[in-house]
């Protein structure tokens, strides 16, 4: 169905954007610029939530919303269209997305309060809504691109929001060129696509004169593709698949690309929130989960997707074990929840990977905006090592952030609990891929753990223990309402937020009702591995078992931090840890030195000036000698001359008489 | 018997031979001339003995026209001659050379 | 309008002839910026007449005029606009007024003779692209170097007349062999005119060596001029040390006229010879890609480095050409068009720092964005749309090409090029962002720089119009290729129809990659 | 017999047809009358005068040409008329007239007896025109003594000069040298050229003498007596004119003789005897010793591949040799004679184009290439060498290349047209050499010589760094030292401005001028009286 | 008999032919070829030719070698004995060419000779003055005129080169540019021609002397 809400979803912010770069910055008043950003995200919020929830909407309704705006590409037989769809997905996504941008929003303009870039960080901001919406309402893969290298420029600009510093202008373009990487794999796949499906769309939309069949509804009554290693180069929905997860890998921070989002951190705390904790990042799961249908025809490339998934989940949360910068435990900790969310999508629990998108925006988004918030109150203070003993000083925030931790450790009734339960619990039950689900599954536990452990190290550093500060520069103190608002507002949402996805084992303990909204939200939107959804007894059973052996964890988790954490807040990690297995340094050393030298070296002066303009010099060289050879002939001597002459003559006179007596 | 045609042809192809290298070894410019006249001669030699045996009076008239010719050039060049000579007090071609390379 | 493209021509030497009345009239140096601003505007707003006549239908060739002009030689004038020349002609037109905004405050020395040489070159460059008379074509084409040779030569920086030798000579030994193909092409048809030898060459098509060696010389001709690797070394000479109009031109419309010949006359005479070159003209220009940006990205010279980006930027339009699918060569002819809208633009910005500072050196400068914010924004937006960024019109032209050459049958395995070809996208990104680093961003170490005064309305005024076209090719492409749609689809199935080769059938969906 | 002699051979007394000789001729006469008995102070008129008899030839000649449709000979065939001849005609008397123009005020200026010169010149011309106009092997020899006569004394015209005297005395040694040369081959071809015809039931056999008539010539080429004669004769004629147009291995007198030289002087002999050159190596021995249809067995073929294979080889050695050194040359006169070595080698292009085909039509085609060639080359070559006298100043002083550093905008008119002749000789479009190199690489192309003129543009690439090498001097360069702008003279003007017009024309609106000078020459020989 | 005649006339036609080249002294040189223009008078003769003979006598070796003598008298030059050799190379180079001349010379009238053999009928009138008379004003009256031309310009170019003070007296000579090429001047401190002072000589020698500048000049004659 038709309508043209769904652009002024992604053009509000537009817009927003638009007035505060040329109106703000003329103008320079806070609150004109915060209302203009806020009102903005704001409309589109709500119009989401009209277009999902009204009589027909798209979370109500079956037939997805279409706004096709105008024929983008048309070329040959591409056809890519500036046109937006709201499927159950996308506008899932849409929400969330628009919501907690909202309420960042409004929490930005109490934290950037009296900065000269004012205007810029919020025009800014409002683009980033507009690329992300864009990504994500988007009814093709190019649009889909144009949001996602979009999102990664806002990324780029937000990092290097203080571009007068040089390590926020470095973390930046390392931002960008890291997302390029991944963007480099996503493009190569949407060709791959075209080549192989001739179309780029996602859901056909009747109202434009698009096929039936489109980029994904191709692969329905296709083969699936064999699970072994020569798939991958076979040019089919595996390598698709895995050119796509390169892309979703950059843009979601995974082994090996996930080098970038520790450093983003440079920017200000609410685009660590907004951006890089709860949408951007997990652009790259909506991604795989709108490509599912392709995914689940490639089961090689699922299980690389898994294996990565699960192995960046537990390495980032061994580094996070280890970081004393509060941003930079919470970075880590985001790039081990991606993790998990791969793991899932890995495992074709695609479901649970959004239900954990959704619950870790909500206390991901919390945690980070609590310490901003933190470090708001400690002047600019990142070090836990020169906090601790904040609660009195702060107490919504160490409220807030209490449900945060909570929720994050996966402790019951909180929203992280249900939603990595599930997680867990599919990866256990997962097969297809012989017993290494149950390997995932170990790695997945350990990591559970890790988490709880790191994050109450967090808490214990900065809210109990002695201060550590000295009071006569910092003088801790609350936020003011537009920060601690938002705050409690997620806090509730990552406190109730679980209950949208309890998993039927365990609300059949209350009631015999299917309470799993999100899952029967997204049914519709999302391809099926085989296993059908049977609650056999015996299933149940086990996943009741493994909910509470993962409730164990958690608390195990919880103890030991307290226990080691609450004495020595400041124990030394291990070096290797602290500098996070020294990536950074290899990378640099293996990749970048070498090219740039080769380049310069190599390239540049040998082959370019060396070789090439040698030759040519070369040549020039020659006939210049030539001519220095020539010219001796004129020695300036008339019997030279005539003795020349003469030899010509002969030559002449020769060649004839030669040619004259051939009979 | 009777001196054959070749015979004449011959002998002013020697004689032309002979001017050639004249020219080439001389260096007093007044000889290198001669030489060249000398080259003249040869070929008046050829045309007469064509003419002769051919019975036709072009060869002749030919030689009547070089003879013209080397006296201009005899004129010409000793006009030549006579003023480098103001200029250089030498007849030496070879110190004719500042022009080369 | 039946003698529009005479008046095209000719407008920018009127202007010429009146700049030096003026000036033999007047000492006055000081006016004839005005003279050629007005000119040149004046052109341009002749050539959008040109839009009226172009529609979305039909690939003939419109305005066209054709008499006799060397009788004797049966050469003639034979001059016309298809949807692929209208674009070119019209950059052309637009990029010159902006080329004269650029030097008005730069160029003090002798102004008479520098704007008589940018009008005369201007009417060269319109020549090239409208010329259907081989001869013609050639005239142009070689006449467009004489005023380059002396813009660079006379304007130039410190090493400009071994930039200016390099650049003529270069050029001009390419094109000469040119010349003798178009000899050769005259006597085995009879005639200089293109369209006539195009209809001659279906009856009666080339037999032997003769192709192999004609496509060879015209190839090497534009290969020099796009320049493809490994002809490209004259390119970063002659862009460095052009002054910034030079280098406007040279990179906006200079190599089109390489990449434009390519598609006219090496696709359209020899189509069989392209298909069988493709598969080398392909790998140069994926070594293009990606080795031209290698080496932009360790320039120390800003100016340097936009130049070896040009080599990889014109690395994906051959690409596109030899695609042979008609995403590929619209994509290709988009990418000319977007070329010479960024590059020029990045050229202007290295220009106005170097009417500042006086060196192009990235290591002088450093947190520029703090003096100059408005430099900054648009550098950077540039930069970006140069980089590829969607919804800026590089990502169009890259985008086509690159799907177009998945999608094409002209090698073996279309894909490993692509794979490699696309890498280029990363590395734009890492030379360009690098460098925006080093000269923007950051803090202002060297205290002239922190005493810079931002963009003035004139400098704003002339960049708009390319920040506007960035965006508005990247949005609304279809302006542009609907018009260029049938002239193209013409000449790629001259190539795929011809049936001798292996089979050229368009792509067959739903089969996977060998 | 003798009264048979006598009437059957009546001159053929036909003025008409030597007009314009004999109209040049009287104005050298009366040039030299005139500057006899006015005062040194209006010695001026005499340039008047001779102007006015160029202009008077030149309207001959085009009263002949649109009179005279069919070719034909007169004076016993010693003369021909046809369209190769005037077409010669009409640019020696172009060079001579601008010549004249450049020349008539240095004169002045270098007190040089004006009088002398301006009859010299004439006279020249007159060599010119008839080695141009010659059917007869003595009219060319004497038409070829005339004129280099005349440019021994002209070159060394300055005598107080050195390198004029040097520059006169080498060439007139080397000059004569070559030109007996040139006379002995003339009497080896006379005596290879008779036929004998065995006489009835004899031993001996009844002898028809040679012939130095160039159509007879031809019609004797296959059954001549001393074939072996013949090919040595045509190897020593060949020496004679290669070394008139200065092809390698006879160009080597030309850089000397041309740097010595005052330069309007070299700017004539650049011009107008290596055409007069090409004249009449067109005429003897594309016609005298042509393409004889289906006889490659027997002399006549021999002799025609022969000819044709040393001249493509000459083409090459010319072009290359001339364009290679002169890179390295730093006086711009030597550069000049350089480059015209290398133009006769491209012109030599046209003219193998021109031997090498058997059908007349084509024959004609490139013989119209090789003169419009020699025109345009005539007209930019003059127009440089103005400009070049006028920088030299008196005494050809300033005529190394740094002389002319930086002039570029302190005397643009100079430096511009200079550029524009530079160009124009390098073969850029839109001026004249283009279309001469166009019209004589396409003669080539046309016989399938693909080798011969990719070498020959490769050389015009070469050439492209020592002509712009002089634009760079003038206009990228600043001057040092301080420059006086040299006085332009009105005639000088004149003829810049005639040049200057006369490249842009011929380089943009040549088929006027290539449709007049299409030679019509059907007749594989020439018709006999 | 007619063959002892012509091998008498022929050796010494090349015996004075030899001399020519032989004589270091250019008088004697000249004396040698007046020899040699009598011995091709004599065999002219032989060959029916006896206007030609008498031309020959009369005017080479009557009035063109004449003038030549003059020359030398006027000029009165040393012999090449007093001159260093110089170009030695030429002289065996000179000779070896000579020999490849003759040798492809004689190859050529080997085919001559070859060819039919031919009469020659004595009695013939072809070389009397009246025939080569009737046929110069008849059949070759064209080039007869245009020599008349040759003539006439010849003595207009001696004239001009060879009269002394054509000018006015004391032509301008401006050494620099004339004798001395500028490289010269550059390492001597003395002014290039650009801005010389220019002088009043009858020679460039003399220009040289009152510029102070002989030396270098003689160095320039020397190298």
């Amino acid at each position: 169905m038709e309508t043209n809400l769904l652009s002024l979803i992604i053009f509000a912010p537009l817009a927003g954007a638009v007035i505060n770069w040329f109106v703000g910055r003329r103008v320079r008043d806070e609150r004109f610029i915060g209302l203009v950003a806020c009102g903005s995200v704001a409309i589109s919020t709500i119009v989401a939530f009209y277009l999902a929830f009204n009589s027909h909407g798209a979370l109500r309704g079956e037939a997805p919303l279409f706004d096709h705006i105008w024929t983008w590409l048309q070329v040959g037989t591409l056809r890519a269209d500036f046109a937006l769809a709201m499927d159950r997905l996308s506008g899932t996504y849409a929400l969330f997305i628009t919501f907690v941008g909202f309420l960042i929003h409004v929490f930005a303009v109490g934290y950037m309060h009296g900065e000269a870039g004012f205007y810029r960080f919020f025009a800014y901001l409002n683009l980033f809504m507009f690329a992300m919406l864009t990504l994500v309402l988007a009814n093709n893969f190019v649009l889909m691109f144009v949001g996602w290298e979009g999102v990664g420029l806002c990324s780029y600009l937000l990092i290097g929001y203080y571009f007068d510093k040089k390590e926020a202008g470095d973390a930046a373009k390392k931002a960008f060129i890291t997302n390029r990487i991944g963007d480099w794999g996503f493009i190569l796949g949407v060709m791959l696509t075209f080549y192989v499906t001739g179309s780029v769309t996602f859901i056909a939309n009747p109202a434009a004169g698009e096929t039936a069949q489109t980029a994904l509804s191709f692969f329905t009554n296709q083969a699936v593709d064999p699970f072994t290693l020569g798939a991958i180069t076979a040019g089919g929905a595996t390598s698709i698949a895995l050119l796509l997860f390169i892309g979703a890998a950059g843009k979601s921070a995974q082994i090996p690309l996930y080098v970038w989002l520790p450093d983003a951190m440079a920017g200000p705390t609410p685009v660590s929130a907004l951006i890089h904790a709860a949408t951007m990042v997990t652009a790259g799961v909506y991604m795989i989960v709108r490509c599912s249908e392709i995914f689940v025809h490639a089961p090689t490339a699922m299980f690389i997707v898994a294996i990565v998934g699960a192995a960046t989940a537990i390495f980032a949360a061994t580094i996070g074990l280890a970081q004393n910068d509060i941003k930079k435990v919470l970075a880590y900790s985001t790039v081990s929840q991606l993790g998990y969310m791969f793991l899932a999508c890995g495992v074709g629990a695609f479901v649970a990977a959004i239900f954990h998108v959704i619950t870790h925006a909500f206390f991901k988004a919390l945690l980070f905006l609590g310490s901003g918030s933190v470090i708001h109150g400690m002047h600019h203070e990142q070090d836990m090592r020169r906090m601790g003993g904040l609660k009195k000083y702060m107490p919504v925030t160490f409220a807030t952030m209490l449900t945060g931790w909570l929720a994050i450790s996966g402790i019951p009734i909180f929203a992280g609990f249900f939603s990595k339960d599930e997680i867990l619990w599919k990866t256990w039950s997962a097969h297809g891929i012989g017993s290494a689900n149950k390997v995932l599954w170990i790695v997945g536990a350990i990591t559970a753990l890790l988490t709880a452990i790191y994050m109450t190290r967090m808490m214990v550093m900065t809210f109990w223990g002695k201060e550590r500060f000295d009071h006569s520069h910092v003088h801790p103190h609350e936020s003011p309402k537009t920060m601690t608002i938002p705050l409690i507002v997620l806090a509730v949402l990552s406190t109730v937020g679980g209950f949208i996805g309890v998993p039927y084992a365990l609300s059949s303990v209350f009631t015999d009702r299917d309470v799993n909204v999100i899952e029967h939200t997204l049914e519709p939107a999302i391809a099926h591995t085989e296993q059908a959804e049977a609650h056999s007894h015996d299933e149940i059973v086990a996943e009741r078992a493994l909910a509470v052996g993962s409730v164990v964890i958690a608390l195990i988790g919880i103890g030991l931090g307290w226990t080691i954490f609450k004495k020595r807040p400041t124990l030394e990690m291990p070096r290797v840890l602290e500098n996070k297995y020294y990536v950074d340094e290899i990378y640099d050393a293996a990749l970048i030195r070498p090219i740039v030298a080769g380049s310069r070296e190599g390239l540049w002066k040998i082959f370019d000036i060396g070789v090439i303009d040698g030759v040519l010099h070369a040549i020039g060289q020659a006939v210049t000698e030539l001519g220095r050879l020539g010219r001796y002939l004129q020695a300036g001597f008339v019997r030279g001359y005539a003795a020349i002459i003469l030899i010509g003559a002969l030559i002449l006179i020769g060649l004839f008489a030669y040619l004259g007596m051939r009979p | 018997m009777e001196p054959q045609l070749s015979w004449y042809l011959a002998l002013s192809a020697v004689l032309f031979t002979i001017g050639v290298t004249g020219v080439i070894i001389k260096r007093n410019v007044i000889a290198m001339f001669m030489c060249i006249e000398l080259m003249l001669n040869a070929v008046n030699l050829t045309f007469v003995a064509f003419a002769s045996f051919f019975q036709d009076v072009t060869g002749q008239l030919f030689v009547f026209i070089v003879m013209t010719v080397a006296a201009a050039e005899a004129a010409v060049g000793l006009g030549i001659i006579i003023a480098i000579f103001r200029n250089r007090e030498t007849l030496d071609v070879d110190e004719a050379s500042i022009l080369k390379l | 309008m039946p003698k529009l493209l005479t008046i095209l021509i000719l407008l920018p030497v009127a202007g010429a002839v009146a700049s030096v009345l003026y000036g033999i009239a007047t000492k006055r140096e000081d006016h004839h910026k005005w003279i050629a601003l007005i000119t040149t505007t004046a052109t341009f707003a002749v050539s959008l007449l040109l839009l009226r006549g172009i529609g979305a239908s039909g690939a003939e060739f419109r305005f066209e005029e054709n008499v006799s002009w060397i009788g004797a030689i049966g050469a003639r004038y034979h001059v016309a606009v298809d949807g692929i020349s209208l674009w070119l002609v019209l950059l052309t037109t637009l990029l010159m007024p902006i080329a004269i905004l650029s030097s008005w405050t730069a160029i003090h020395k002798r102004q008479l003779s520098y704007y008589v040489f940018l009008l005369i070159l201007e009417s060269a460059m319109i020549g090239v692209f409208v010329s259907l008379d081989l001869l013609l074509f050639y005239l142009f084409f070689e006449a467009s170097l004489v005023p380059m040779f002396f813009l660079i030569g006379i304007w130039g920086g410190q090493r400009r007349i071994y930039a200016a030798i390099k650049f003529f000579i270069y050029t001009a030994v390419g094109s000469l062999l040119m010349l003798v193909a178009i000899i050769a092409l005259y006597f085995t048809y009879h005639t200089f005119d293109y369209v006539t030898i195009l209809q001659a060459m279906q009856s009666n098509p080339l037999t032997g060596y003769a192709p192999v060696w004609l496509f060879l010389a015209f190839a090497l001709a534009f290969c020099i001029k796009v320049p493809v690797f490994p002809f490209h070394t004259w390119l970063p000479d002659a862009h460095t040390e052009a002054p910034t109009a030079g280098s406007v031109i040279l990179a906006g419309v200079l190599l089109k006229m390489g990449t434009y010949g390519l598609m006219r006359f090496n696709l359209g005479l020899f189509p069989e010879m392209s298909r069988k070159a493709a598969p080398v003209l392909i790998t140069a220009a994926v070594i293009g890609i990606i080795y031209g940006a290698l080496v932009a990205m360790v320039q120390p010279d800003v100016k340097r480095l936009v130049a070896y980006s040009s080599v990889s930027h014109m690395g994906f339009v051959i690409l596109g050409l030899f695609s042979f699918t008609e995403m590929g060569m619209q994509g290709a002819l988009y990418q000319m068009l977007n070329h010479g809208v960024s590059t020029g633009a990045l050229f202007l910005f290295v220009g106005f720092i170097y009417e500042r500072r006086h060196t192009r050196m990235i290591s002088d400068f450093g947190g520029l964005a703090t003096p100059m914010p408005w430099f900054a924004t648009l550098f950077v937006v540039a930069s970006l749309s140069s980089i590829g960024l969607p919804f800026l019109n590089g990502f169009v032209g890259e985008f086509l090409i690159l799907i177009g050459m998945w999608t094409s049958t002209a090698v073996g395995r279309p894909w490993v090029v692509t794979m490699l070809a696309s890498t280029g996208v990363i590395w734009a990104a890492v030379y360009m962002l690098w460098m925006l680093q080093r000269v923007l961003f950051g803090t202002t170490t060297n205290p002239e720089n922190a005493r810079l005064r931002d963009l003035n309305p004139r400098e704003l005024g002339l960049l708009l119009p390319l920040l506007f076209l960035m965006l508005f090719m990247g949005v609304y492409p279809r302006v542009f290729l609907d018009r260029s749609k049938p002239s193209v689809v013409v000449i790629r199935d001259r190539i795929m129809q011809t049936t001798t080769g292996g089979s050229y059938t368009t792509v067959n969906y739903n089969s996977k990659t060998e | 017999m003798r009264l048979l002699l006598a009437q059957s051979t009546m001159p053929i007394i036909n003025w008409a047809l030597i007009a314009p000789e004999l109209i040049v001729c009287g104005a050298a006469v009366l040039v030299m009358l005139v500057d006899a008995f006015v005062k040194p102070a209006q010695r001026w008129i005499t340039g008047g005068i001779a102007l006015a008899g160029l202009a008077l030839g030149a309207a001959a000649t085009i009263w002949l040409w649109a009179s005279g449709t069919a070719s034909y000979d007169a004076f016993n065939g010693m003369i021909v008329l046809d369209e190769l001849r005037l077409g010669f005609t009409l640019i020696f008397l172009l060079v001579s007239f601008l010549t004249l123009l450049i020349s008539t005020v240095w004169v002045e200026g270098e007190q040089l007896p004006a009088g002398e010169f301006h009859s010299l010149l004439m006279f020249a011309t007159v060599g010119m025109m008839l080695m141009a106009s010659g059917n007869d092997l003595v009219i060319v020899f004497l038409g070829l003594e005339i004129l280099s006569i005349a440019t021994y004394v002209m070159a060394g015209f300055r005598r107080t000069d050195v390198r004029s005297n040097e520059s006169s005395l080498k060439y007139f040694i080397l000059g004569s040298f070559s030109s007996a040369f040139l006379l002995y081959g003339i009497a080896l071809v006379y005596g290879a050229t008779s036929l004998a015809q065995p006489l009835p039931g004899g031993t001996f056999s009844r002898i028809i003498p040679g012939t130095t008539n160039i159509a007879e010539l031809a019609s004797r080429v296959n059954d001549a007596q001393y074939p072996a004669l013949l090919f040595a004769g045509a190897a020593m004629m060949l020496v004679g004119f290669g070394f008139k147009i200065a092809t390698a291995p006879f160009h080597i007198w030309t850089p000397d003789v041309y740097e010595g030289a005052p330069t309007p002087v070299t700017a004539f002999m650049a011009a107008g005897p290596k055409a007069a050159g090409f004249a009449s190596f067109i005429r003897v021995f594309v016609f005298g010793l042509p393409f004889v249809v289906s006889s490659y067995s027997n002399a006549g073929g021999n002799l025609h591949r022969a000819w044709v294979g040393a001249l493509i080889v000459m083409a090459i050695l010319t072009m290359t040799l001339g364009n290679v050194v002169a890179i390295v040359q730093n006086n711009v006169k030597r550069m000049l004679a350089y480059s015209s070595i290398a133009h006769a080698g491209y012109a030599l292009v046209g003219c193998v184009a021109a031997g090498a085909t058997s059908d007349p039509a084509q024959r004609n085609t490139a013989i119209t290439a090789v003169m419009f060639y020699l025109l345009t080359y005539a007209v930019m070559n003059i127009g440089a060498f103005a400009v070049v006298q006028v920088i030299a100043r008196s005494g050809d002083r300033r005529t190394s290349v740094e002389d002319y550093s930086g002039i570029g905008f302190q005397s643009p008119v100079l430096a511009f047209a200079l550029s524009l002749f530079m160009l124009s000789l390098l073969g850029m479009p839109l001026t004249a050499g283009f279309m001469g190199k166009v019209m004589v690489f396409g003669a080539a192309i046309d016989q399938g010589y693909f080798a011969l003129v990719v070498i020959g543009v490769l050389n015009t690439a070469v050439s492209a760094y020592y002509y712009l090498r002089l634009i760079i001097v003038m206009f990228f360069g600043d001057r040092t030292t301080a420059w006086i702008a040299p006085p332009i003279p009105a005639s000088v003007a004149l003829a810049l401005v005639l040049t200057i017009l006369g490249v842009l024309y011929l380089g943009i609106f040549p088929g006027r001028v290539i449709n007049g000078l299409q030679t019509r020459i059907e007749s594989q020989f020439f018709t006999q009286r | 008999m007619l063959v002892l005649l012509f091998i008498l006339f022929a050796g010494m036609a090349i015996g004075c032919a030899l001399a020519v080249v032989a004589q270091r002294n250019p008088l004697y040189s000249a004396i040698s070829l007046i020899g040699v223009f009598i011995s091709l008078a004599c065999l002219y003769v032989m060959l029916a030719a006896p206007f030609i003979a008498a031309v020959q006598v009369i005017v080479y070796a009557g009035a063109i070698m004449v003038l030549v003598v003059f020359v030398i008298m006027l000029l009165n030059v040393e012999e090449e004995a007093h001159q260093r050799p110089r170009l030695k190379f030429l002289l065996p180079l000179a000779i070896g060419l000579a020999a490849v001349l003759i040798a492809e010379v004689a190859f050529i009238l080997v085919s001559v000779q070859q060819s039919p053999v031919t009469a020659i009928s004595n009695g013939t009138d072809v070389g009397v003055t009246h025939s080569i008379g009737s046929a110069l004003f008849t059949r070759y009256l064209l080039p007869f005129e245009i020599t008349s031309i040759l003539l006439l310009m010849a003595i207009v170019g001696a004239m001009t080169l060879a009269r002394r003070s054509a000018l006015p007296p004391n032509a301008r000579v401006v050494p620099g540019a004339q004798v001395l090429p500028v490289t010269m001047f550059r390492d001597t401190g003395l002014p290039t021609h650009d801005d010389m002072r220019a002088v009043e000589t009858d020679s460039t020698d003399e220009a040289a002397r009152l510029l102070g500048v002989a030396e270098l000049r003689d160095q320039s004659k020397r190298e």
